[in-house]
């Protein structure tokens, strides 16, 4: 997986502008990384 | 039955022309093992493997297999109904395979093509497929064909059986399909005295079989006297009770039904299952009839040596191709387990082996 | 090692005919080369059956889990830890073991030494350090310490860590071993080539479980694999099914492996799993200075808290 | 060639709640090809694999007669991923049935026979296709007595309640219904476990009279004695057994026992044949 798909924070929850900002930056980040293209499934072959 | 000769110079070149009405399925080296793959052009099946590190049931009996496509979706009139998936039938051929997987599809064809019941998935696959052996000259140690029903020159579920005498290929063309498949390749040239030195390599090639079962006691035992003997817990406690077993073996073919949805669109597959697994036959209520390793390793051994036998008369559910033996993580040996089988006095519950 | 098989056996002996134990858990000869096989005694005529040599690369802790007997064990370096983690974690009774410790020198490499020969291999001899590999028409003597698996040539904890009993002197342990040099090239790699390495890593996959039945630490009653509701993982040969089995097993041995390499070396066809247990040995050692299974009164990093745990990964 | 996994596509007609728990609901579907429900030709006895498309299948014993036609009836026990989102989905929803499969009980061999039917919980559902398909105006002079022993754990958990109570009313069929306990002060039935019942309630073993059982392992355990007290031999106790199952035709390979596989060979077998048979089920 690409380095910023998957993220921690800390955020206490009397910390509401906080949460506002790491969520709105986490979307646009992993926004731009586009769609995921690893581990999708595919379905079952016929052989 | 006809013996055809090639030259190993045309050798090539036969093969090459066969993939203008088959698609050619043959033995291959992956790092250091052999596989059987479906060959590319130009791609020739190495005739130098001893055997494949996986039997060849999987080019008629892939490990997941699509039965049926659906829809979800409520828009669609034919939505929630299963339809039966496209599956390419057309003809197929596995050039290489040795007499042992070949036998192995006669023994699971009396599983999948019954009286009863017909698995069309199965039927249809093995009717495409054109089997071209390839005689064993030089087995492995831990091949016990011979004792187990088959042999290295085998002929049982064969369409034609090649031998390499050394400088050509002698092949005896056993079904009308092998005789199609020569006269696509172009391999024609009649070898008619040729039975003699095929009879003889065949005899310098079973007296090199080392290894051997005893088979002739299963028969005559009683099941649950069988089922209850006390060799059971030393033969099963090294089992770990991973698939590998019946995952390599040519003749296991038990399956798990499952539906795989993607979005509003799946498919119904079918996947190999183990009786190794404690899931194989777990209840909806939580109970298991073969809850403890010891019931999974019993029905193995008593599926393959006993209840098969009994069933069918058909001899051992086991070609001797010492896959499992070769695989297992821990040395469980069929061929011990047979003997304790075999050997078994349930007035002294003591076996000889 | 093959000098401890005497001793071995008139430990079992004595241990099975004073009633200290009801059985002992060792390995017998197998039918192959290169393959013993785990296998229980409990009368000192079953110990007559009792094998010591270099192709007991088998995790006998893996026998331990949930039984209920009074047992004595033969424990490597590596089955000694894994018994100190499933005492950790109420698998087995400390009482209930009696560990009969062998000091180890590695095991052999069974699958490079068959892949070293176009011929099959028919007998694997072995005397002190040379190990002679014979089939129809060849034979080669191999210096032992060439042929390791690559786990005991990493090995840092060759001596049983707890025992009741020792077989031998204990033997020098290896030093200035650098056991994550592979690790390190593949967390080096760009996240493409990363996937693409794990991708070939595990194509000849075929789901067979052994890597997972064969480890110690793998003793849930119900993989997440086998759990149909909800159904994390799907059935069929999908890759990306097979990755998530794998990295998903490989999590759950975070901090509990001891790179024993049963897995590695069950695995029918050949994949190097402990690739992925290692990253997490790895990454253990160096967050935590954590290895597994040496002391059984220290709890695993994972299932405690200190204030000084790093977490840098937290923005 | 036929498929014999393609299920029939079907309609579900109509959703009863049967028991005071909710966790047994009776389906009735019909067929959206009406000429498949002539292919569905069954006896009583047999199951059939109801596919819910997207979760996968079960095995569910026919609960419907084949004297009842126009629509086939399950009665779905809420235990694993098919059976609950079965149990979450409404009138009107297509899904599939598969079958009929298995053999049934021995109708021919059970003619001129006095039949007992003992049955225990939710077990009850090919014994109440049974007891339809005898009591059926053309098929109930073939039978000589019939009595049926039933038991659940409270007047609530029992199957069929309506139907229990008319055949209650009938002479032409001996009612023992019991429970194993209830604080109902109108409980008119018998109290007690179905081992019980059975011992006072079930007619003397004869040649001609048969035993069918169906129910949980405990009440079967506890059962088995009292039959052999009565002198029932083995060859006249039919059972029905359930294992989990797949394919339902024989060829996945888990549910046998012995040789036998439950769902083609079975699910019906005497205790006779199981006498000789490993016991995993």
């Amino acid at each position: 997986m690409e380095p910023g798909r998957l993220q921690f924070s800390w955020i206490s929850s009397a910390e509401s502008t906080k949460f506002v900002d790491v969520v709105n930056q986490v979307t646009a980040e992993v926004k731009a990384l586009g769609p995921n293209q690893t581990f999708l499934t595919t379905k079952a072959k016929v052989a | 039955m006809k013996i055809v000769k090639i030259d190993k110079k045309t050798w090539a070149a036969g093969i090459e022309k066969l993939t203008a009405s088959y698609r050619l399925f043959g033995p291959v080296k992956e790092g250091d093992f052999h596989n059987f793959k479906e060959l590319g052009s130009g791609e020739a099946p190495d005739l130098d493997c001893l055997n494949t590190r996986l039997s060849a049931k999987a080019i008629i009996y892939p490990q997941s297999e699509n039965m049926f496509e659906y829809s979800l979706d409520e828009s669609r009139e034919d939505h929630h109904i299963l339809k039966e998936v496209d599956t390419d039938y057309s003809p197929r051929a596995v050039i290489g395979i040795r007499p042992c997987d070949a036998k192995a599809f006669e023994l699971v064809g009396l599983n999948f093509d019954t009286s009863e019941y017909k698995d069309p998935y199965w039927i249809k696959a093995r009717e495409a497929t054109t089997l071209i052996g390839l005689a064993c000259s030089s087995p492995g140690s831990n091949c016990f064909c011979t004792t187990a029903g088959c042999g290295p020159f085998h002929e049982d579920g064969l369409d034609a059986l090649v031998v390499d005498t050394g400088d050509h290929f002698l092949a005896k063309i056993l079904t009308e399909k092998g005789e199609q498949l020569f006269a696509a390749a172009g391999w024609k040239q009649e070898a008619k005295a040729a039975g003699k030195q095929i009879e003889a390599l065949k005899q310098e090639a079973e007296a090199k079989i080392a290894s051997s079962v005893n088979t002739d006691n299963l028969s005559a035992l009683d099941t649950t006297q069988l089922y209850n003997a006390s060799f059971w817990e030393d033969v099963s406690f090294s089992c770990i009770n991973c698939g590998t077993c019946t995952f390599v073996c040519p003749t296991c073919w038990c399956f798990d039904i499952q539906d795989e949805t993607h979005g509003n669109s799946g498919v119904r597959m079918r996947n190999w299952d183990s009786c190794m697994y404690p899931l194989f036959t777990l209840h909806g209520t939580g109970h298991n009839p073969r809850g403890t390793k010891l019931h999974r390793v019993r029905q193995r051994f008593m599926h393959k040596l006993k209840y098969y036998v009994d069933k069918y008369d058909a001899g051992i559910q086991c070609v001797g191709c010492g896959r499992c033996v070769r695989s297992c993580p821990v040395n469980i040996d069929i061929r011990r387990v047979c003997e304790l089988m075999n050997s078994f006095d349930s007035e002294k519950d003591t076996c000889a082996a | 090692m093959l000098s401890y098989i005497d001793k071995i056996k008139e430990i079992s002996s004595r241990l099975l005919k004073d009633g200290t134990v009801d059985m002992i858990i060792g390995f017998r000869r197998g039918t192959v080369p290169m393959m013993n096989e785990p296998h229980f005694a409990k009368t000192t005529g079953d110990v007559e059956q009792l094998v010591w040599d270099s192709n007991c690369g088998i995790n006998l802790a893996n026998y331990l889990a949930n039984r209920t007997e009074k047992i004595g064990i033969i424990a490597k370096g590596c089955d000694s830890r894994n018994i100190v983690t499933h005492i950790i974690e109420n698998k087995i009774k400390r009482e209930q073991l009696t560990i009969i410790g062998v000091p180890c020198k590695g095991m052999i490499d069974k699958r490079r030494i068959n892949a070293m020969f176009d011929g099959e291999i028919l007998q694997v001899a072995e005397n002190g350090n040379t190990i002679t590999v014979s089939g129809d028409g060849f034979e080669k003597k191999l210096e032992k310490d060439d042929m390791l698996q690559q786990n005991c040539r990493l090995c840092i904890h060759r001596n049983p860590v707890i025992y009741d009993e020792l077989v031998a002197e204990q033997v020098e342990e290896q030093q200035d071993i650098d056991r994550y040099a592979d690790i390190r090239e593949i967390e080096a790699l760009p996240p493409k080539e990363k996937e693409s390495y794990f991708t070939d890593l595990f194509s000849a996959c075929i789901r067979c479980y052994a890597c997972r039945n064969a480890c110690p630490l793998c003793y849930c009653p119900t993989c997440f694999v086998d759990e149909s509701r909800p159904q994390w993982v799907g059935k069929s040969q999908d890759p990306a099914d097979i990755k998530t089995f794998h990295f998903l097993r490989a999590y759950h041995c975070a901090g509990r492996c001891t790179d024993c390499g049963s897995c590695e070396r069950v695995c029918p066809v050949g994949i190097n799993m402990r690739i992925l247990t290692r990253k997490l040995e790895k990454d253990s050692f160096e967050l935590f200075g954590w290895e597994a299974g040496l002391s059984m009164d220290v709890r695993p990093p994972l299932d405690t808290y200190k204030p000084g745990d790093p977490d840098d990964f937290i923005k | 060639m036929q498929n014999p996994y393609l299920p029939y596509p079907v309609r579900i007609d109509d959703i009863t709640i049967e028991t005071e728990d909710k966790n047994l609901k009776t389906f009735r579907f019909v067929f959206l090809n009406p000429e498949d429900e002539n292919k569905f030709d069954y006896q009583a006895g047999q199951f059939a694999e109801l596919s819910v498309t997207g979760k996968g299948e079960i095995p569910i014993g026919i609960a419907s007669s084949p004297t009842e036609k126009g629509f086939v009836m399950f009665t779905v026990n809420k235990v694993g991923l098919v059976s609950s989102h079965l149990h979450a989905m409404q009138a009107g929803d297509i899904m599939g049935i598969r079958g009929p499969l298995g053999n049934w009980y021995p109708w021919e061999q059970l003619e001129g026979k006095n039949v007992v039917i003992i049955g225990g919980g939710f077990a009850f559902t090919t014994l109440r296709s049974s007891i339809i398909y005898m009591l059926d105006p053309a098929n109930r002079s073939r039978f000589k007595d019939i009595h049926v022993i039933y038991g659940a754990r409270s007047p609530g958990m029992l199957l069929y309640w309506d139907e229990l109570s008319q055949w209650e009313k009938r002479d032409d069929i001996n009612m023992h219904i019991t429970v194993d306990g209830t604080d109902d002060p109108n409980w008119k039935y018998n109290t007690g476990f179905v081992p019980t019942i059975t011992e006072q309630k079930a007619p003397p073993a004869d040649k001609d009279t048969y035993a069918i059982i169906c129910g949980p392992p405990i009440m079967i355990k506890f059962t088995q004695p009292v039959l052999d007290k009565l002198g029932y031999s083995h060859d006249k106790i039919i059972m029905s057994l359930e294992n989990r199952m797949k394919c339902g035709i024989g060829m996945c390979g888990r549910c046998n026992i012995g040789e036998q596989f439950v769902c083609k060979d079975g699910p019906v077998f005497t205790l006779e044949q199981l006498n000789q048979t490993p016991k995993e089920y």
